[in-house]
């Protein structure tokens, strides 16, 4: 190997604050040769942030480096003072965060923001700097850059304004990137045209990078290296083929297992980590993840794996496992003896049409407030959901899928009554739902409950978890304090949480557990279906497991129909039985989860399946992914609302709306023009 | 799965101990704020000098004796002097302090409570009720406080009640605007929804979840308004609009004071001035203090 | 931004009206109305009830708002009992003045807030942040009158350095000519607001600090003090500019205090020796135009909170 | 900590007169001259407005102490003293040769008849209008001479009364002037009063620039400060000597007293507090000088009050009251000495006893004798009617038994020597088990309830005892007989005090020329205690500096600066 161009060696970083010291991480080293690519990944609060924040000296307050060097070109940026430290960043390393939106300063223009490092580091005149900083908004694909210059980062979308992030951390040349979950916060398909961009421009400067994010099907094709992290230390790091053919860490190997696109099998299980990840206020003798693994023995317990290379692993490639897996040179071996949950009882179907929605419209003025309704019909609309027909039967799980703002979470709201349809027609049970009101409304309250995205905000966080079980019983009416109280118990037995959680408050619980409770409440009522937000996409893939197994055994169990929202293709591939592609406000796509995932008739379902990270460095990129933007739902397109956007459109698309359709298989529809053949997608999802 | 594989953080295993209150976790912190000590200590001395100081030091405050007024501090066992009627100085602060705090206490929570449900409703119910109830508040924001005291002081005839409802009828008006802040962006938080998904209505929505939620907000509230109605008792005293002698308050003790201010007659003025100036900052490092701790818990972990 | 504009205006004239009505509806309350007052002890009730009459009290109240709203529309303000000039003019006159001490208070008082609360902000559970924060709330609990006093007593009696009256000139120009004659009660008008700023500026910076983008200026190697100046500052200062419009009517309830404490002739004096002496058409007139100040501060400060903060300016 | 140095090191007597120089006087607080023309409008009747305007257009009669009364017969008077004939029904006036307007017309009886028709045309818009009075008791009047002029009167008056009262009001006004054309008095009138409504003018307005007086308007701005520069043209005795003078305008004493301190003001005041350093003016060039006004203060009682009115009603209870007042303390402490006991209905300096001094021993036989007994336990308590009835030693008509011996003060607010009086009034009634509950007010507010009233209206239940005096209670017109004050009905007869004997004493002052009438009423009065008399505090307590002599304090609160004039150190005063 080269001299790295930095290399961490022992560093620990301790964050004090109100009373308690967090050890955030414990003896991390890392080397990195000039121009290459590591990723580090791992759970939340595994100590990811931590590592890329040491290296330019930004830890937050109360942070500090305890031991350790952080040599980087020569300088040991761990005991530099701050005013080397200032001449590194933004110059030397350049930094891309996580959140576009408030990482920018929101009241300067991004011209001024893009050309400060220059102004900076350089000594560039303001007239250089702004010229240089055009240049480098064109160079990371942002449109018409002279106009964007002078506007302000609210006028941007998500994916632009990470470019302009971008551009910023680039504008010097840096000789190294550090990217902390640069795309965690964007859609599916700006994701992926971020994470090509960053391709792009890393091959084209020759920079090393280092690619921070969870998401195992990000690093799996961007980066030579990946470094896992556990619990604030290294666990595994291995070069990427290696590690995600031949993982050796007992824990790599479970977070393998867990991921929905590698489950044995859609009636399956999935395979869990139980357990949580450790609390880093406290010291931890032992192997971090003994708790939680299946093949700890007493010496896991008592003492400290080292990082080592051992035996049939390649060249760089380190653990630290007493009891690792072992080499699997015909590189399968991935779920080997992970113990697998058994399978739960048999779905119970039947046939009967629980929920269906006919011509469903949803219309948002784009304005609110009683001086802008004055204006009359001439006031703009944000049509969020646009004509929408599907029907669920009972004990079904229907899949909603599509990208950011195409309405999956409004039909979400009209489905359980939080909103009324503009237009349309919502029954259930044969009855129509828009025309209930008061009594008969409260009464068919029980019968549909919605499980929120975020479960802690739907929360009442001055309420103990007992009182927050027990409030649907209480404003339904439902037995008396003792059998509400019996029923809260029964519900925490259900979704696997001590009976004792009832006294606590929802913020002394970890995610996984709070959308535990959040499915607990939903089932308090005993609910026909349950209309699931996003249920898992806050969630880490281990926890992710978990809430999708409890959601499959729960429905089988109690023959519960799930209306389930994600944008994640494999989570719905995994769970649903049949899916909805939705594409600004329409379904474009209907049929069996199974064939509209395997053979995608729309262009766009296949461009989404197309532009999937998909979490094996062996699958070759799509050939052309999804480009573009989506339109605003203000003014969508005419015609089919996905033309703008798809390769094969033509005149027609523009004037003429597609009607669904069955060319291939019954129950399979869609809304195309010029649907595609129905063959095998290139890419496997599962 | 079993329970015992999801160790609940925060505690032992599912161990039916519950967790130490809120109160009590938000006392820890606010017992780090060291102003906020400082300020309770003051207010208790304060307190405890006008309720228990008269105890040990029992004085006439309604029969003058002007065969001994203005006498200097310390002189003829005064300790502070006495006033210009003859009142024991040290025993008329500790009389009139019961007044001011009685007054400000009262007045400052008549106000945030009333405040309370009058933002919470206009908050949680919106549109044109809303819009209603804050153009009202506005136009009564838009006088001066002490123009509108001015005014209603005149038209009544001051007495403590009186006095409290004087005060309260001004005072109300922040804390409404407030927790109508709140209230919006409360009642779209997800638990409201969730709330109402299971059937329930706007009366739980108000008083089960807004109100609670903006608990923190208003008791925070609270002890500034207090402050801030100490100070009125104060202004309306010194435009001439206290409560009838011989009961004094601190305000109004000022402001006869300041009658001497040009005879060197220190002691009548310093005293009652201090101890507003005391008492109020008081309430304002306690809440100070109150809205870190709560800040504090209210933020996720 | 003419939509936004016009719907606040509207909400303006509105605030206004009830205004109008909760001031002229608690002077009717006052009880003998002004008669007595104006006439003196020695009137007649002859007298006492020719006045009434030609002041229209003996008719019913909502007669009388109806009358006084018409001529306001018409630009009459009416006549001030006692002064021998129309409202109008003895407001023209005072209110230069009253804004003028308004203005350098509240100009004295932000030059000092912000790097007070900057310095808090950055000091955050320091010393310096403790003492600061503890003057700035004995500062906002001292009662003006005793402020007043207390500045008086030091710097006009125990050190004459300052007079103890206000500029009596009747022009702007000859205020301004005396400044230090405008010491004191400019100090005295001050002070409280800069307590009260310096704690708002404290908050705004402590939030912006916190903010991401605080933490990307530094990943792109500014110094803290240039992150304060070119980023944090700029944020901080868009919420005290709010607070400005609101503080408003506090600012008037101080110059009332001052101007009478100091004899400045402003508009709190006028407003004083009114209400002392009931003369209702200037307790009306002051107020209304104080609160008239006050609906056009906040549209004003939501206009510079647009200006001053683009995603508001896009929206509106 | 008066710190800075002597405004004059000349003493308070000597030094040499010197002509010229400017006096600045400080106007009572809240004080602001904004009426020029000389028949004020209502609201517009303060004594500064007049003091001013008397100093522009003379006055027929102006009163002057004169030992401890006052005299009509000034040498300033712009007439002749009056004669009266025809059995007191006619008075004939002749205006003193000589005197000339600045535009150099003479001033002629025309110009009294101008003023007369003015008052009498438009006398609901004149505010020294009183139903009965001036102008309604003047039947004709005549111009018989150049400078000669006739009343015939409604009926007969006492001399004295009618020039104290009634004439003083006579002014001359240039008619040459004012009313060139002729026009009718309500036209003129009108006319005029649009021009005093003009307060920015005033200084400029020619109209106002026509004077017969010492001194004319330099300066009159809208704040109300007015400056005076002598007039050239007047030909009267008392010639101005100061270049100027500047009357200048306070909101409050202590804003004043501040300016004072600082040498802004020549001639000012000082709030009572101050007196006890009074000391320290002195020392730095200042006299100290109360200014007694011709005025008396009292507690009004409502002797309509359905509740309190029976009690008020008994002779020996009002006694037992006015014993219980301790006016020598409260005048020397809480007044610091700038106010003395009030006597009875006139002027202190006309009666010479004190009928019921402080005397709480006497108060409380007094009470105990008439049937009033603390209750059983509570020898502190307050007094109850143990003999309800009306004969000897019983509590009195319409008191029944057990009733509390309680009274509400309805007092005014904004002063502290007042509120002291108050309390130190209520500790004294207390101890002798009298209840008195305070309320304070505004003035306005007082002034508004305190009416006279039957009582069966409201309003006579909402007060029960009043206080309006922190400026004195009452200023007499310069002859002090009472038929405003304690005559059954008279206007400002607040507690409704009715009594014959009274009523015949005050008519025979208004008819009887002798000055014994007046004692009589006085005397009466004081013993019939109408009202509970209160120290009656000065006018204000005067500042002056020492090298400004020359200033007399008349107690009818007239201003005379033509009088005023500055010394030099050295030399004699000459
Ligand atoms: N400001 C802070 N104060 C105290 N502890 C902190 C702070 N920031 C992070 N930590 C703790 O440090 C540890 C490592 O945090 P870090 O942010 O590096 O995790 P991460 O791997 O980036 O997680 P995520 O995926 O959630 O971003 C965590 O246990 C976290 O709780
Ligand atoms: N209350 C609302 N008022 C106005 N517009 C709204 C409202 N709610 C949603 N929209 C708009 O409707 C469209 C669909 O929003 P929705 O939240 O349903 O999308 P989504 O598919 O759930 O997106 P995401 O994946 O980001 O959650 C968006 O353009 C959004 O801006
Ligand atoms: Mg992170
Ligand atoms: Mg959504």
């Amino acid at each position: 190997m080269t001299t790295p161009l930095l290399s961490i060696e022992d560093l620990s970083v301790e964050i004090t604050g109100r009373g308690r010291t967090v050890q955030a991480l414990e003896r991390v080293s890392l080397d990195l040769a000039p121009g290459e690519a590591l990723g580090i990944v791992g759970e939340s609060g595994c100590g990811k942030t931590m590592t890329a924040l040491s290296v330019l000296g930004l830890l937050p307050g109360g942070g500090r480096i305890t031991g350790g060097r952080i040599r980087f070109d020569g300088t040991d940026l761990a005991a530099a003072p701050e005013r080397t430290l200032r001449d590194v960043r933004g110059h030397t390393i350049g930094m891309v965060f996580q959140d576009p939106l408030t990482s920018l300063n929101p009241t300067m223009t991004i011209g001024a923001q893009v050309a400060e490092p220059l102004l900076l580091h350089t000594g560039a005149s303001r007239a250089e700097a702004r010229e240089k900083a055009e240049d480098m908004l064109r160079l990371v694909g942002m449109p018409r850059p002279a106009e964007r210059m002078s506007h302000h980062p609210h006028q941007l979308s998500g994916g632009m304004r990470q470019r302009v992030a971008i551009a910023m951390a680039l504008i010097c040349e840096p000789r190294l990137l550090i990217a902390d979950e640069p795309t965690t916060a964007l859609d599916v398909t700006t994701q992926h045209q971020i994470l090509e961009l960053i391709d792009e421009l890393r091959a084209r400067l020759g920079m090393a990078m280092i690619l921070v994010t969870h998401d195992l099907g990000v690093i799996a094709r961007r980066v030579d290296r990946v470094a896992v992290m556990y619990g604030g230390k290294i666990a595994e790091q291995a070069p990427v083929h290696e590690l995600f053919t031949a993982p050796r860490h007992r824990y790599t190997q479970a977070l393998f297992a867990a991921l929905p696109e590698r489950a044995a099998g859609r009636d399956r299980p999935l395979a869990t980590i139980p357990g949580l990840p450790p609390a880093l206020d406290t010291r931890i003798t032992g192997c971090r993840f003994a708790p939680r693994c299946g093949f700890a023995t007493e010496e896991c317990q008592e003492r400290e794996p080292r990082l080592s290379r051992s035996g049939g692993t390649a060249p760089g490639h380190v653990f630290a496992c007493f009891h690792p897996v072992g080499p699997a040179p015909d590189g399968d071996a991935r779920t080997e003896n992970v113990p697998l949950p058994s399978p739960g009882p048999a779905a119970r179907k039947d046939d009967g049409t629980l929920l269906r929605l006919t011509d469903v419209v949803k219309d948002y003025p784009l304005r609110a407030g009683p001086f802008a309704r004055r204006r009359g019909s001439a006031a703009r609309q944000v049509s969020a959901v646009a004509g929408i027909s599907l029907t669920v039967r009972r004990g079904e799980t229907y899949g909603i899928v599509g990208e950011s703002g195409c309405g999956k979470s409004t039909l979400g709201r009209l489905v359980v009554g939080m909103e009324a349809p503009t237009s349309g027609t919502i029954s259930f049970a044969g009855r129509d739902i828009t025309a209930l009101r008061g009594r008969e409304l409260r009464a068919h309250r029980r019968d549909i409950q919605l499980m929120f995205q975020d479960s802690y905000a739907a929360m009442d966080p001055r309420m103990r978890v007992g009182a927050l079980l027990r409030e649907p019983l209480a404003v339904q009416g439902i037995g008396d304090r003792a059998a509400q109280r019996d029923r809260t118990a029964r519900l925490l037995d259900d979704v696997g949480l001590p009976r004792g959680a009832a006294d606590r408050y929802p913020h002394e619980f970890s995610g996984g557990q709070r959308q535990r409770l959040g499915l607990a409440r939903a089932l308090a009522l005993d609910p026909a279906l349950i209309v699931a937000d996003e249920p898992v996409s806050a969630l880490d893939v281990s926890v992710q497991a978990q809430i999708l197994n409890l959601m499959r055994d729960l429905q089988r169990e109690k023959g519960i129909g799930y209306l389930f929202i994600s944008h994640d293709l494999a989570v719905v591939r995994h769970l649903a039985d049949t899916v909805g592609v939705m594409y600004l406000g329409k379904l474009v796509e209907t049929g069996p989860a199974e064939a509209v995932l395997a053979r995608p008739l729309h262009p766009y379902t296949r461009g989404l399946l197309d532009t999937v990270n998909v979490p094996d460095p062996r699958v070759a990129p799509a050939a052309a992914p999804l480009g573009g933007e989506t339109p605003s739902a203000a003014e969508p397109p005419s015609g089919c609302r996905f033309r703008t956007r798809c390769p094969l459109a033509r005149e027609v698309c523009a004037t003429t709306e597609p009607p669904p359709a069955e060319p291939a298989t019954p129950g399979h529809r869609v809304a195309c023009h010029f649907p595609l053949p129905g063959v095998a997608s290139g890419v496997s999802v599962g | 799965m079993t329970a015992a594989e999801l160790p609940v953080p925060g505690g032992g295993t599912g161990a039916a101990t519950a967790t130490p209150s809120l109160a009590r976790r938000t006392a820890a912190v606010f017992a780090r704020n060291k102003l906020a000590l400082a300020g309770t200590v003051v207010l208790v001395g304060l307190l405890a000098l006008c309720f228990l100081g008269p105890l040990f030091h029992p004085t006439d405050q309604v029969h003058t004796d002007l065969a001994r007024a203005n006498l200097a501090p310390g002189t003829g066992g005064h300790l502070l002097g006495t006033t210009d009627l003859g009142y024991d100085m040290l025993g008329r602060l500790m009389y009139g302090g019961r007044t001011s705090l009685e007054v400000g206490l009262a007045a400052g929570l008549l106000a945030t409570l009333f405040g309370t449900v009058y933002g919470a409703v206009a908050g949680y119910f919106g549109g044109w009720l809303d819009a209603a109830m804050m153009r009202i508040t506005d136009a009564a924001l838009a006088i001066p406080a002490l123009f509108l005291l001015v005014v209603v002081a005149a038209i009544v005839t001051p007495s403590k009640p009186v006095l409290i409802l004087i005060i309260a009828s001004v005072a109300w008006l922040s804390p409404a605007r407030l927790i109508r802040g709140e209230a919006l962006a409360l009642r779209s938080r997800d638990y409201v929804h969730a709330m109402r998904l299971m059937g329930g209505g706007g009366g739980r929505a108000v008083f089960r979840h807004i109100v609670p939620n903006a608990l923190g907000t208003v008791v925070v509230n609270a002890t500034f308004q207090i402050a801030d109605a100490i100070l009125y008792v104060a202004y309306l005293s010194f435009l001439g609009l206290s409560i009838p002698p011989p009961a004094a308050d601190w305000g109004s003790m000022l402001s006869a004071g300041i009658t001497y201010t040009q005879v060197g007659h220190w002691w009548l003025i310093f005293p009652p001035g201090i101890a507003i100036v005391l008492v109020v900052a008081a309430f304002n490092f306690i809440g100070d203090g109150l809205r870190d701790a709560f800040d504090v818990r209210l933020r996720k972990d | 931004m003419t939509r936004f504009l016009i719907k606040r205006l509207v909400q303006a004239a509105v605030v206004l009206l009830l205004v109008s009505v909760i001031v002229f509806v608690l002077l009717h309350l006052l009880p003998g109305g002004p008669a007595r007052a104006i006439l003196g002890v020695q009137a007649t009730p002859q007298a006492v009830a020719h006045f009434n009459h030609q002041q229209g009290y003996d008719r019913s109240l909502p007669e009388q708002y109806a009358l006084y709203l018409g001529r306001l529309f018409s630009g009459d303000l009416g006549e001030s009992y006692k002064l021998n000039q129309s409202v109008a003019s003895l407001l023209a006159e005072r209110l230069p003045r009253t804004a003028l001490l308004a203005g350098l208070a509240i100009a004295l008082a932000a030059v000092l807030a912000v790097p007070l609360g900057i310095l808090q902000a950055v000091r955050r559970g320091k010393a310096a942040d403790h003492v600061l924060t503890g003057a700035a709330f004995l500062a906002y609990a001292t009662p003006v009158f005793f402020l007043g006093l207390v500045l008086v007593l030091l710097f006009s009696q125990q050190i004459p350095l300052f007079p103890a009256q206000a500029p009596q000139a009747d022009t702007v120009s000859g205020i301004l000519a005396e400044p230090r004659a405008l010491v004191l009660p400019v100090v005295t008008t001050a002070l409280g607001i800069v307590a009260a700023f310096s704690r708002y500026m404290r908050s705004a910076v402590l939030d912006n600090l916190g903010e991401e983008y605080v933490r990307t200026a530094r990943a792109k190697g500014q110094s803290g003090a240039r992150i304060m100046v070119r980023h944090v500052l700029r944020n901080a200062l868009i919420p005290l500019a709010t607070l400005l419009g609101l503080y408003l009517p506090t600012l008037f309830s101080g110059t009332l205090v001052v101007e009478s404490m100091f004899n400045y002739p402003g508009m709190g004096l006028l407003f004083w020796s009114a209400a002392q002496g009931s003369d209702f058409p200037i307790l009306l007139g002051v107020t209304l135009v104080v609160g008239a100040a006050t609906v056009l501060g906040s549209l004003l400060t939501d206009i510079a909170y647009a200006v001053l903060d683009p995603r508001i300016r896009s929206v509106a | 900590a008066v710190k800075t140095g002597k405004v004059t090191d000349i003493g308070a007597t000597g030094g040499t007169r010197v002509e010229g120089g400017t006096a600045v006087m400080a106007l009572p607080p809240a004080a602001t001259p904004n009426w020029i023309f000389p028949i004020a409008a209502p609201g517009y009747l303060a004594s500064y407005n007049s003091a001013i305007q008397n100093l522009l257009f003379l006055p027929l009669y102006t009163p002057e102490p004169k030992g401890d009364a006052l005299t009509m017969d000034s040498p300033r008077n712009l007439a002749r003293q009056p004669r009266y004939s025809d059995g007191n029904k006619t008075v004939t006036i002749t205006l003193k040769p000589g005197y000339e307007w600045s535009d150099g017309e003479p001033v002629t009886a025309r110009d009294v008849a101008f003023w007369f028709d003015l008052i009498k045309h438009n006398k609901k818009e004149w505010a020294g209008y009183s139903p009965g009075l001036m102008p309604d008791d003047v039947e004709r009047f005549d111009v018989i001479g150049e400078r000669t002029f006739r009343l015939r009167l409604s009926r007969a008056y006492n001399p004295t009364w009618f020039t104290a009262n009634e004439l003083q009001n006579f002014t001359a006004l240039p008619a040459h002037a004012w009313n060139p054309h002729d026009e009718s008095p309500k036209a003129v009138f009108a006319r005029l009063l649009q021009h005093a409504e003009q307060l920015s003018q005033f200084a400029t307005d020619p109209l106002w620039k026509t004077v017969d007086g010492p001194w004319t308007i330099a300066k009159w701005n809208t704040s109300g400060q007015v400056t005076l520069v002598p007039n050239k043209k007047y030909r009267g005795p008392d010639k101005p000597h100061l270049d100027r003078v500047v009357l200048k305008p306070f909101t409050t004493s202590e804003s004043e007293f501040n300016v004072l301190r600082a040498g802004g003001v020549d001639y000012g005041y000082i709030p009572p507090s101050v007196m006890e350093r009074s000391d320290t003016f002195e020392e730095l060039g200042y006299r100290i000088d109360p200014w007694e006004g011709w005025a008396i203060t009292y507690l009004v009682l409502n002797f309509h009050h359905p509740v309190a009115g029976p009690m008020l009603r008994q002779d020996y209870l009002r006694q037992a009251l006015q014993h219980l007042i301790d006016q020598e303390s409260i005048s020397r402490v809480i007044w610091h000495g700038s106010a003395d006991p009030t006597l009875g209905p006139v002027p202190a300096s006309l009666l010479d006893r004190d009928p019921y001094p402080y005397d709480p021993a006497a108060a409380k036989r007094l009470l105990a004798r008439h049937g009033w007994r603390a209750p059983a336990g509570d020898r502190d308590g307050v007094l109850r009617c143990a003999r309800a009835g009306t004969g000897p030693g019983e509590c009195g008509k319409g008191i029944a038994r057990g009733q509390e011996l309680r009274l509400e003060l309805l007092t005014q607010s904004g002063s502290t020597e007042t509120s002291n009086t108050m309390q130190e009034i209520k500790s004294s009634f207390d101890r002798a088990g009298v209840a008195l509950d305070i309320r304070q007010q505004t003035l306005n507010t007082v002034l508004g309830t305190t009416v006279p009233c039957k009582s069966t209206e409201p309003v006579c239940s909402a007060w029960q005892v009043g206080f309006f005096g922190t400026q004195g209670s009452w200023y007499f017109p310069v002859n002090p007989s009472g038929e405003q004050l304690f005559a059954t009905g008279a206007p400002s007869n607040m507690g409704n005090w009715s009594d014959p004997e009274t009523d015949r004493l005050i008519k025979a002052t208004e008819f009887s020329d002798d000055p014994g009438a007046l004692r009589d009423y006085g005397h009466r009065v004081a013993a019939q205690l109408p009202v509970l008399w209160t120290p009656n505090p000065a006018y204000q307590v005067s500042v002056i500096r020492n090298d400004l002599r020359g200033i007399d304090q008349n107690p009818t609160l007239t201003l005379a600066p033509q009088d005023w004039y500055f010394v030099r150190k050295g030399g004699r005063e000459n």
